[in-house]
């Protein structure tokens, strides 16, 4: 086991402390609502007002969303999560936005407190909601609006908004900076791994996040192994190395723009083909499917998850790894962000083929797959742990149905959520990650 | 055994029917041969008749049912069922204003009684029911409460809107019923306990509340009510639906009186059902709206389901604890 | 008022049926429907005879009692009518009915059977008398035109009769007491013969109640 | 002026006009608001994506099918039976030919078509108690859901109670309800008959884009 229990209770710890840190916002409580309607007003596009006109209230979203299934609440229905985006829609977008002034009520001050618990409490934008709807109406999608739109009203909840306003401002998550980066980086040097940083031009740009630094050395310990096996012609910048972005997961667009600008700029400057993204989960839709569109124009560049771009030198037989795992029977955990709102489904299989083990599906998999209940920044919300250990118990239960002997997965997030999970329960089945597993699995 | 039927109908009859053919062949001292005709015709000696019309009994020359049929529905069905019903109501009434209704003081805390599926198909059942209930009584009474007030020609609408929604809705009776009864049976087999709880007459002697499972005499005795009162209008009501599926005129006489024998006392039994789930018992209805019921009202009216209930709970817990 | 009443005498009925087709032409009566019938009892046997049936128009008519719409009532000839706009085709009258009178155009599923229909004396309805409606509905109003209905009209051997009560009874009245003379003049026994086929038991029997 | 003739008359063809208008109406404000371009490189087509999606969506997403067995009943027993009701039913092909001036085509027997009502009408009834019954229904529903399912019930049990035509005043009273129901159809979330597709477009394209199927 790569991560040491005390280190990771230190760090859940320091999670915990979050709220304390945050500073007030700036949005006065008068101006809420006008900054809410601001963004919805924006976002609603044909799609978005499509999705809010085809929904007939049939309920079927609740029985997709892992909070519903545990708990049975009706509060947790994922559509009756973006009702004030409905009501917005209805009373001053709409066809008959003259009809509904009149009958319906406007939104209030209050209406936004009990949804600030809805969209980032109990919703962790994981999509299995829009897989489920028969009218293909797009839940996650509009989640995502709803919380820019709380963001914009200053209502992002004490523990993200923390780690969001120490990414606006000092362009660091949980205090790593470059100096903390090189830090671990030098430990890699001193056991033997040539890293090479900042490099004027490079082919592969790629970028850690903040918890590999923290807690899962071992991935990045692999990561820089399987660059250096492959030979490909890879770079860490100092300057744009956080993959994380948590103006993205806030809703944020300020610090969001401005956290995947940084990226993007160092990697047109060096010239790189591909941008490699950690195993962290939002981190790849936030560069993969949002950058270009914050950026303004489309990037140069291709943008990988590291499951992705092994998986991908796997199938085409450029990496042949050491079937380590004879005998074992695993399960593979779709992150959302990768799997369900990626599309990233067979690269991480192959991988897992190719290490020789006996590798058995979830009861739900792929696309529908559960979320681990720690995404969207759940994580460092600290009144959804409540939430996060309902989803936990879900996916102990799948897990133990396939009999599988370890539960690997892609992404830190869900990674933390696992370990905060077994580690309430003492549950005894391993956390693995699947770029671990590779480097394990490197051929000499 | 070709005329069965006649021995269900004088069996199911029986009380309401005098023997009305008594006398036998002719005994007047000059045989008339137009009576000698007549009683061929009446089909005394069963000499099969013949014609060039086809139909339905278009051979039989004279109806021997028919006034049978007319002095049940005009003599006995209208009135006794109206009796009955009305009698029912008005017992319900008395026992209410002289009783009143059983409330137990809430703990707050609810349980889960009836799960999502097994509401719904109650209320499937009882719309369906209350839809047959309202179009049959329209049909069976309607000529002598309603047409006067309302005219012919409103009447004749209404009766003609019942009679199409009788038809089409029972179909679905007999569908609700059966899923109604597969979901319900099992906790509706006669226990011991059950005929304590008679006799004690649900509590109304000798003080307290007699222990009841999840459902108690009473409960059991109104399922077993509706699945035989239910089975017996569904085949008839079938008979009627689909006229083709028997021959000649009498086996659906037969089944229009089981029919509205059976759908009376259901009817009147229903009164009761629907008085103690609503203002005989309070919570009852709630219990079949949320599913959810208070703990108190559980304990007070079906300790036994109670215990085993906490029995589970507890066991489940204990079970999670040893987990860990 | 006259009451208006048919007579069938088994006597003369040849079974020709020229009393439906009658029926059916002049009402031009729907598809399926006979609103009047032959029946032949004992075809083909000795004492074979045959009726002509329809609608008898009851005095105290059990289908009226039984309707629950209420759509049928009695003129002031005594005819027994029925109003189509208020029947709901329920079937209730020809289980009543002791002729089998009532008849529906369909039998189909669902009790879909259609509107009642049956003889009407050849008296219309409750529409305007000659009109239009009235004949689509319910036939020729002949009565209004002070004819009788057609099939007795139309009976060959004036086995069927239609008419006054009164008169019509005295009719047949004359009829049997005419052919009670002339089965005096042949023998009881003979005509009895004609009647029945008596098992041996029953003729001992109702030999020795004559005693 | 009768009831019938403001009915057969002036009544329907104020409600085929605000029908059709306010469904036009209506799709046009919901288009009007264009679409955000995404420049994002796609993975897979996302044409491909949304033509899947528009169909896939016919049957339960993997793993939910067993969750929502009251739903896919009902509403597949209602909408095939309201369909083949609306399309197939002999007096309602008889009333395209007349008022409409469509050509005629074969209508289904008279069996067909009560059998096919009942299982509409238990569809209905059942996505209704849902609707009423289920705590998440119940929450998320408004009272246009409850108008739209109380009307949709209303011309179902009129037109089965006209059933026999034997009645004007029934065939008048089946008429204005769905007079009434086509009125109330442009403003109400009976629009997802149309806004459906738009909407499983939107989420396909979106989908098919990343290369996951949808």
């Amino acid at each position: 086991m790569a991560v040491d229990m005390n280190v990771f209770r230190g760090f859940l710890q320091q999670v915990r402390q979050l709220p304390a840190m945050a500073q007030p916002t700036e949005c006065p409580d008068t101006e809420r609502v006008a900054a809410v309607k601001a963004v919805f007003k924006e976002r609603i596009d044909a799609g978005v007002a499509s999705h809010l006109e085809a929904c007939v209230h049939c309920g079927i979203c609740a029985e997709a969303c892992h909070f519903f299934v545990q708990t049975g609440d009706p509060q947790f229905t994922p559509i009756h999560k973006l009702e004030p985006l409905r009501r917005f829609y209805r009373r001053e977008k709409g066809p008959f936005a003259w009809l509904y002034r009149l009958i319906e009520r406007d939104i209030e001050e209050t209406d936004l407190e009990q949804w600030q618990r809805l969209v980032y409490d109990s919703c962790t934008e994981c999509g299995r909601c829009s897989f489920a709807c028969p009218q293909g109406v797009d839940i996650a999608h509009m989640v995502v609006i709803m919380r820019r739109a709380l963001a914009n009203a200053g209502l992002i909840p004490a523990g993200l908004r923390a780690v969001e306003q120490e990414q606006g401002s000092q362009g660091t998550v949980f205090g790593v900076g470059p100096k903390q980066l090189m830090a671990a980086v030098e430990a890699l040097r001193v056991r033997g791994y040539e890293v090479p940083v900042d490099k004027d031009k490079a082919d592969v740009l790629v970028l850690t996040a903040t918890t590999d630094i923290l807690l899962f050395h071992d991935a990045m310990e692999s990561t820089v192994r399987i660059m250096n096996h492959l030979g490909v012609d890879w770079t860490i910048h100092t300057c744009a190395f956080e993959g994380a972005n948590f103006g993205m997961l806030s809703g944020y667009e300020k610090v969001q723009k401005a956290a995947s600008e940084r990226i993007i700029r160092e990697a047109i400057r060096c010239g790189a083909k591909v941008v490699i993204i950690p195993e962290c989960g939002h981190a790849y839709p936030a560069m993969r499917w949002e950058g270009a569109n914050e950026h303004g124009e489309p990037l140069p560049f291709e943008v990988m998850a590291i499951s992705e771009f092994i998986g991908r030198q796997v199938m085409d037989g450029k990496l042949s790894l050491k079937p380590i795992g004879k005998g074992r029977r695993v399960t593979y955990h779709d992150p959302c962000k990768v799997g369900r709102h990626g599309g990233v489904f067979d690269e991480p299989r192959a991988v897992l083929d190719a290490l020789g083990v006996e590798r058995v599906e979830l009861p739900d998999n792929r696309e529908m797959n559960y979320c681990c209940g720690g995404g969207a920044g759940l994580f460092v919300i600290d009144t959804a742990e409540r939430y996060r250990a309902l989803a936990f118990d879900l996916k102990r239960k799948q897990v133990e149905a396939t009999g599988a002997q370890s539960l690997i997965t892609a992404c830190d997030s869900c990674r933390l959520s696992f370990l905060a999970g077994t580690d309430r329960t003492q549950w005894d089945r391993p956390i693995e990650s699947l770029v671990e597993l590779v480097g394990q699995a490197l051929p000499d | 055994m070709r005329h069965w039927w006649v021995w269900v109908w004088l069996c199911l009859g029986a009380t309401l029917f005098p023997p009305v053919h008594a006398a036998g062949p002719s005994t007047d001292k000059v045989l008339n041969p137009g009576a000698e005709l007549w009683n061929e015709v009446r089909g005394r000696q069963a000499a099969p008749a013949t014609t060039q019309v086809q139909g339905r009994d278009s051979q039989v020359l004279v109806n021997e049912w028919g006034e049978h049929f007319r002095d049940y529905r005009r003599q006995r069905f209208v009135r006794y069922s109206g009796y009955l019903l009305a009698g029912v109501v008005s017992l319900l009434l008395l026992y209410h204003l002289l009783h009143g209704g059983l409330e137990v003081t809430e703990s707050g805390r609810k349980v889960l009684r009836f799960e999502l599926t097994e509401r719904i198909v109650h209320w499937l059942l009882a719309g369906v029911f209350l839809l047959l209930t309202v179009t049959g009584v329209v049909l069976a009474f309607g000529r002598f409460v309603v047409l006067p007030w309302s005219g012919p020609e409103v009447f004749a609408v209404i009766a003609s809107a019942s009679k199409e929604g009788h038809n089409l809705f029972g179909p679905l009776f007999i569908v609700a019923l059966l899923w109604f009864f597969v979901l319900f049976v099992g906790r509706n087999l006669p226990r011991l306990v059950d005929i304590y709880w008679l006799i004690r007459a649900g509590g109304m002697l000798g003080g307290g509340h007699p222990a009841a499972g999840f459902f108690n005499g009473g409960e059991k005795i109104w399922f077993w009510i509706l699945t035989i009162g239910g089975l017996a209008v569904s085949t008839s009501g079938v008979v009627l639906d689909f006229p083709a599926l028997v021959e000649g005129r009498n086996p659906l006489v037969l089944a229009l009186v089981v029919h509205g024998i059976a759908a009376v006392v259901l009817i009147a039994a229903s009164f009761g059902h629907m008085y103690l789930g609503t203002l005989g018992v309070k919570g009852s209805l709630e219990g079949m709206k949320s599913g959810l019921v208070d703990e108190a009202w559980a304990h007070a009216h079906h300790v036994l389901w109670y215990e085993e209930l906490n029995r589970k709970a507890q066991a489940e817990s204990s079970a999670r604890e040893q987990g860990q | 008022m006259a009451r208006m009443k048919f007579y069938c005498d088994a006597e003369r009925c040849i079974e020709c049926n020229g009393c439906v087709t009658a029926c059916k032409n002049e009402n031009e009566v729907p598809w399926g429907v006979n609103r009047r019938r032959v029946v032949t009892i004992k075809d083909g046997e000795r004492g074979e005879r045959s009726l002509s049936v329809a609608c008898m128009h009851c005095s105290d008519a059990p289908c009226a009692a039984v309707c629950p719409v209420d759509c049928f009532y009695t003129t002031k000839e005594g005819v027994v009518l029925h109003d189509k706009d208020i029947c709901i085709g329920c079937g209730y009258c020809f289980y009543a009915c002791p002729f089998g009178a009532p008849q529906f155009p369909e039998d189909g599923a669902f009790a879909s059977r259609g509107k009642m229909d049956k003889c009407t004396f050849c008296a219309g309805g409750p529409e305007e008398t000659g009109s239009a409606d009235e004949f689509r509905k319910y036939g020729r109003n002949r009565l209004a035109e002070g004819k009788l209905p057609l099939c007795a009209e139309m009976c060959a051997t004036k086995a069927l009769l239609a008419g006054d009560a009164n008169v019509i009874a005295d009719i047949y009245r004359q009829r049997v007491v005419n052919r009670a003379a002339s089965s005096l003049a042949h023998g009881v026994e003979l005509q009895r013969q004609k009647f029945r086929a008596t098992p041996e038991r029953e003729r001992t029997r109702t030999r020795g109640s004559e005693g | 002026m009768t009831v019938t003739e403001f009915v057969d008359g002036p009544l329907w063809y104020f409600a085929l006009a605000v029908f059709f208008l306010g469904i036009a109406w209506r799709l046009v404000v919901i288009l009007a608001n264009g679409w955000r371009g995404d420049l994002s490189r796609p993975r897979r087509s996302g044409l491909t994506g949304s033509v899947r999606a528009l169909f896939s969506r016919f049957a339960p997403a993997p793993g939910i099918g067993r969750r929502i067995g009251l739903h896919l009943t009902g509403g597949y027993l209602f909408h095939l039976g309201l369909f083949a009701l609306l399309l197939f039913a002999a007096p309602h092909v008889a009333f395209y030919a007349e008022r409409l001036s469509l050509p005629a085509w074969q209508p289904m027997p008279h069996w067909a078509f009560v059998l096919v009502s009942e299982l509409a009408f238990i569809g209905l009834m059942l996505l209704w108690l849902n609707r009423v019954l289920n705590p998440v229904t119940r929450l998320i529903s408004s009272t246009g859901d409850h108008l739209s399912s109380i009307l949709t019930f209303l011309v179902m049990l009129s037109g089965c109670l006209a059933l026999e035509q034997a009645h004007e005043p029934l065939r008048v009273l089946h008429f204005f309800l769905v007079e009434v129901l086509m009125i109330y159809f442009p403003f109400s979330s009976l629009m997802h008959a149309f806004t459906f597709v738009l909407s499983r477009e939107a989420l396909g394209y979106r989908y098919g884009r990343r290369g996951v199927p949808v």
